[in-house]
């Protein structure tokens, strides 16, 4: 067992991935000499030379296409975007390339591409640092998508997507980069793309993933104190979704809540509500409730706090689907 | 504002006395049909090597033909013509080694069958069976990209490998004029330059990206494009396969030894329609078709090969027959095609399939089979 | 009166646009001499000039980003994207520029930006040729988007999208280009960011848009056939979204069926059953049902038919929806 | 693969004699402050002209320096310095006409100096209270654009405006050295030079993007890069006020005049850290910064006044506590700037509002109110 913070779990399931499989090729601006902007390959260009730890120019697409080039050529391209507002310069070789070329080949071209970027807000930044964009990869047919909340799961987790055969967005809660846990380094994961109920609980349903989770955890702790019992799913996956448990807890509980920094409209939460609806159509006592983002243009870092789900504002649509 | 449309002399010599000369063009085989020495591009060829070229161009010309026949009767639902570019596709191709990677757009046709690609394969893609075709590789031949200029950044990485690899082999980037437009593929330039990644891009110049001629994409030469990068282009007689190549060979050469990237600008000129579906009569003239008539890649080989005693008329007839026996089976291999399964479409999304499609592809099964009975 | 196809209604729409306003300027592939790839643009540089009719370089995002510039000098920019799988190249533009310049500058520069998208499939075209991607711009807060499914729509939609000061992503049904329509040019047209009922009926609410809409007309009356009566919805607006008239619809009815051709995760169906589920929870005898493209690759060609939402798809939804 | 650093001499003579000399730099003040001429940009500026540049690059550096020291003591929550740049910035923005426009970076803060941009909009952005700050119709600078590249399709687009509204003036787009790999700013260019348009491209190259040295964007001269797209591109010293004015002034004209665009690149350092979140000891050596210094864009305008007897020490001093007014004034304005209103981020979504952010604005409004009960 360690004492890590989860970027420094990245870092070492970094590492690990590249000790075990010399293909790992990591690619961004600035993941060398510097280590990224949040250190979370720092010191791997180091140990691995430059052939593997690349300092690229600056231009995404580049990025993303060429990992393409190097992963049909048989490598695991490992790709960081340095923050979530700066994936859409690559946006069209991840939709109309990594996301097809598999099919387009019917799987003689896998394309086992990680794609790692740091998203979310609540760290101050200006325009562009502090967004949310998981919704338009979860759309995108031909990638895998998932999001990690806490330092175990980042450390296998990203172990496991480099491993696995498809092209896998890997979103990380860059606000909880500085957050510790334990972590056990040898023991066996869960799979990749399970969701995973992190707080039992009996009267509503609460869904978070990355940055949300932990919000969703201490409003169940504020909830409690109120006599109301929270149960808490870490979704994990957003693409497959792995809704098994939360439907189990939601034909218990008979409400469910989505929480999520995206924007509302057409975030993650349309779709599980639109899912959870139907196949708990008999057990819901209350619509599947939302609190995201509002669908507003992510605001100046001042409003931010305004802007972002919080405690409160979860505790509060809580409150509405209790009342229904 | 408006841009007046000014023709360069695309073969100097060749029946354009109008047209400025282009003295940077490399040229082995002039329209005429007489070999010509080049100062930097030398070129050894056996009699045996020239009929061969000669024949590949005449076969892949019988599948453009045959394939646009097919489509016009509904066979296809479109064809995209290399008419006209088979000196720029045969050039290339064969100057390719096995190891080397092929990353096409989608009208390569010919490289396809200089790799050893089945044109039922190809034609497959355009049928609409299939969204691939041909096994990318057994065959060293990247499947098409039709997203204008993706292909690029894909080969460009594929050297990256290579490199790490340290393998003696090169990949090769088709491009349009038009796709020189677009960012990524000037990403590929930065990316191959800063690398040193041994990558060929090869830009066939037709003149035009469907309706939209040379000049509204660049006022200068396209091969100068790559100085300002830091490698070098060359401009290449697009017509003449000696010349292409020869000029291919060095760049793959240059590339494999650890040189780094070439551009080359094959200058040429697309015959037909952009494809099936494209109306040419609306934006260009039918002098330009005549003049370019005159440099037709493959009359001009025939000539040589003609004059110069290396082929007499029974190899011509024999390639000819072997022409008339390719598009049969081309014709026949289309009418015989099976349509895919329905279920295809679930079973290649991802390696490891996912429960959500595999339910969805149940479902589809259940519906169809309820349509059944 | 005029009888027009839906392709020539647009390009009358864009006509009359550029007569009453020296602005508007039209940039894309191939949209000058040729008059666009589907047309739409024809004979519009020939009566209006190259310097309002340009046929760009091959570059989406070149296209996007100078219309920006244009919208910065006060001009009002319509730009065709030839095909829906080529717009990806020119997203960084759409999602960090033209949505957002607005909230950047607090109003002071508007982008009066007309984005048209031909969209969906059902044309035996070859691969980026067929697909929707409107759930991404739907997703994203700073853009407008609206879908037409007749040549009345379309010619007034076109010039209420022009002429509108906030960006508008215009998608049209290529594969409707061709159907036939009276038009009345001088009647004064509803709001453009409004949704209609296209068909009265009492047992089931269907939602489309686009290309869906006279596959939903001709299930109705497929339906009316088997004693069913179905309210059919056309959306027109995608974002914002006008619930109102589905609402009202819904909750007469009890049930709700969306369709569209985009694969089903994360499409406006999602976002439609979100909020219908929440609305009408008390109203719903069934939830809301989806369908849409099954969430593979858009197949080949061949196998598009078997794809698409067609007829049977949407009266197997409506059985569904009945029989819960 | 691995790239070797090799330095090139950033200002030629000025004390770095193992650095090769770069013929291609225009210079027109030397670093020790000493005028020189150069055969295609010449610079007539009275004294008055000299001093109040002096001031420009004063008072914009004492600005810079607070707004660094207001970061640090946390009333900024990132600030992006632009010291050692000045002479690039004030040079090119005292270049440009009242009808031009300018389109910067994030870095820009001379620029917006010299267009009357209160500081305290620009601090405004960094402190988190906006999204943009100032008025870029009033100021005709735009508001900073954070995603590399993206404004330079921008300032083509607005010159192809210029160019229909037949206007005597033209656009600027401010680049970094690290943005010339974006394949946008490659469009921009592709753009530029189809259509001529009045644009001037000003890249400064600071040497780096973060932690990224130029070479790794471009091994060639970044000014090199122009010539292949087909227009002139020129490389200037940065570091030298009097001969980016000459430069960004001809380029100005030249594209007024309806001759197209310029590249050109400001060759400069960046003095501190790319931001205040960087930490620029893990990338360069302090050697490097110390080379720098000796070019100080400052210092060496201030030998000039000095030696020549254009400015005495009053002047200087005057200057000085200027600048120390304007600091006080930034510290002020910063410390009582209000916090921006919860509801603004609803209100300039779109130029006509929807429904349904109108109701989540009042719902957000209604829920504020419930805790304030
Ligand atoms: C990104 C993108 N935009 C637009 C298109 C539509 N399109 C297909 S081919 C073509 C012209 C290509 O011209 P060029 O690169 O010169 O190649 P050519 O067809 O002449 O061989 C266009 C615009 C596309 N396929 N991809
Ligand atoms: C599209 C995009 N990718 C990445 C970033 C993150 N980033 C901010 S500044 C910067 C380096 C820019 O370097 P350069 O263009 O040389 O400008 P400089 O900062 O040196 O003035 C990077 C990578 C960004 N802002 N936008
Ligand atoms: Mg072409
Ligand atoms: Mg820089």
């Amino acid at each position: 067992m360690s004492t890590l913070t989860l970027g420094k779990a990245l870092n070492t399931g970094l590492r690990k991935a590249m000790e075990d499989d010399p293909k790992v090729v990591l690619m961004g601006e600035d993941i060398g000499k510097l280590g990224g902007v949040f250190r979370i390959t720092d010191g791997l260009q180091k140990d691995f030379g430059e052939a593997r730890v690349v300092d690229t120019p600056l231009a995404e697409a580049g990025i993303v296409g060429t990992a393409v080039g190097l992963a049909m050529r048989g490598y695991k391209p490992v790709v960081e975007i340095q923050f979530d507002g700066f994936v859409f310069p690559a946006y069209n070789q991840i939709v109309t390339q990594v996301a097809k070329i598999h099919a387009r080949s019917r799987g003689k071209l896998p394309m086992p591409i990680t794609i790692r970027i740091p998203f979310g807000g609540g760290i101050g930044a200006v325009e562009h640092h502090s967004e949310s964009p998981e919704a338009y990869f979860a759309h995108t047919t031909g990638l895998k998508v998932v999001a990690v909340s806490n330092p175990a799961d980042a450390y296998w987790m990203l172990q496991q997507a480099i491993a696995h055969p498809d092209p896998v967005v890997f979103f990380e809660p860059k606000r909880r980069y500085w957050d510790k846990a334990e972590v056990d380094l040898d023991a066996a994961p869960p799979p990749l793309f399970s969701s995973r109920v992190v707080r039992a609980g009996d009267d509503v349903t609460l869904l978070a993933y990355g940055p949300m989770v932990k919000t969703a955890l201490q409003a169940a702790e504020a909830a409690e104190a109120e006599g109301r019992s929270l149960e808490v799913v870490d979704l994990r996956t957003l693409s497959p979704l792995d809704l098994a448990p939360v439907e189990e807890s939601v034909r218990r509980t008979g409400r469910c809540v989505v929480v999520h920094e995206a924007q509302t409209t057409l975030g993650l939460g349309a779709e599980i509500a639109a899912r959870v609806s139907e196949s708990c159509f008999h057990s819901l006592e209350a619509p599947v409730l939302r609190v995201g983002g509002y669908d507003v243009t992510y605001p100046p870092s001042k409003l931010e706090e305004e802007y972002l789900p919080d405690l409160d504002r979860v505790l509060e649509a809580v409150d509405r689907s209790m009342g229904f | 504002m408006t841009a007046v449309r000014e023709m360069v002399d695309p073969v100097p010599g060749a029946a354009a006395p109008h047209l400025p000369a282009q003295p940077d063009l490399v040229q082995l085989l002039t329209p005429e049909g007489e070999r010509v020495e080049h100062p930097e591009y030398s070129l050894d060829v056996t009699d045996e090597e020239l009929r061969s070229l000669y024949r590949d161009l005449a076969l892949v010309r019988r599948w453009d033909v045959e394939a646009t026949a097919l489509q016009r009767q509904g066979e296809l639902g479109i064809w995209a013509s290399l008419q006209g570019q088979e000196a720029a596709q045969i050039g290339a191709g064969r100057a390719l080694g096995e190891a080397d990677m092929a990353f096409p757009t989608y009208r390569e046709h010919g490289v396809a069958w200089t790799r050893g690609v089945d044109p039922l394969d190809v034609i497959s893609l355009f049928r609409g069976n299939d969204l691939g075709g041909w096994d990318p590789v057994a065959t060293r031949f990247n499947l098409y990209t039709v997203v204008i200029g993706a292909q690029c950044l894909h080969a460009t990485g594929y050297a990256m490998g290579i490199q790490r690899d340290t393998a003696d082999a090169a990949a090769i980037a088709f491009l349009g004029d038009g796709a020189t437009s677009q960012g990524e593929v000037n990403e590929a330039f930065i990316w191959a330059a800063t690398f040193d990644a041994p990558v060929v891009f090869f830009c066939q110049n037709n003149q035009y990206a469907i309706s939209v001629p040379i000049e509204r994409q660049s006022k200068v030469p396209l091969f100068q494009r790559a100085a300002g990068f830091g490698f070098p282009g060359v401009r290449v007689d697009g017509n003449d396969v000696l010349a292409v190549l020869a000029v291919t060979r060095a760049a793959l050469a240059r590339a494999r030894e650890g040189s780094g990237p070439t551009f080359i600008e094959a200058f040429t000129y697309r015959m037909g329609a952009h494809t099936t579906s494209d109306d040419p009569t609306r934006y260009r003239l039918a002098d330009e078709l005549e003049e370019w008539k005159l440099r037709d890649p493959i009359a001009r080989l025939k000539a040589h090969l003609s004059r110069s005693g290396k082929a007499d008329a029974e190899f011509f007839a024999g390639v000819d027959a072997e022409g008339d026996e390719l598009a049969a089976r081309i014709r026949k291999g289309t009418l015989e095609m099976p349509d895919p399964a329905g279920t295809e479409m679930f079973d290649h999304v991802y390696a490891e399939q996912t429960e959500e499609i595999a339910a969805q592809r149940a479902a589809f099964l259940a519906y169809q089979e309820g349509f059944e009975k």
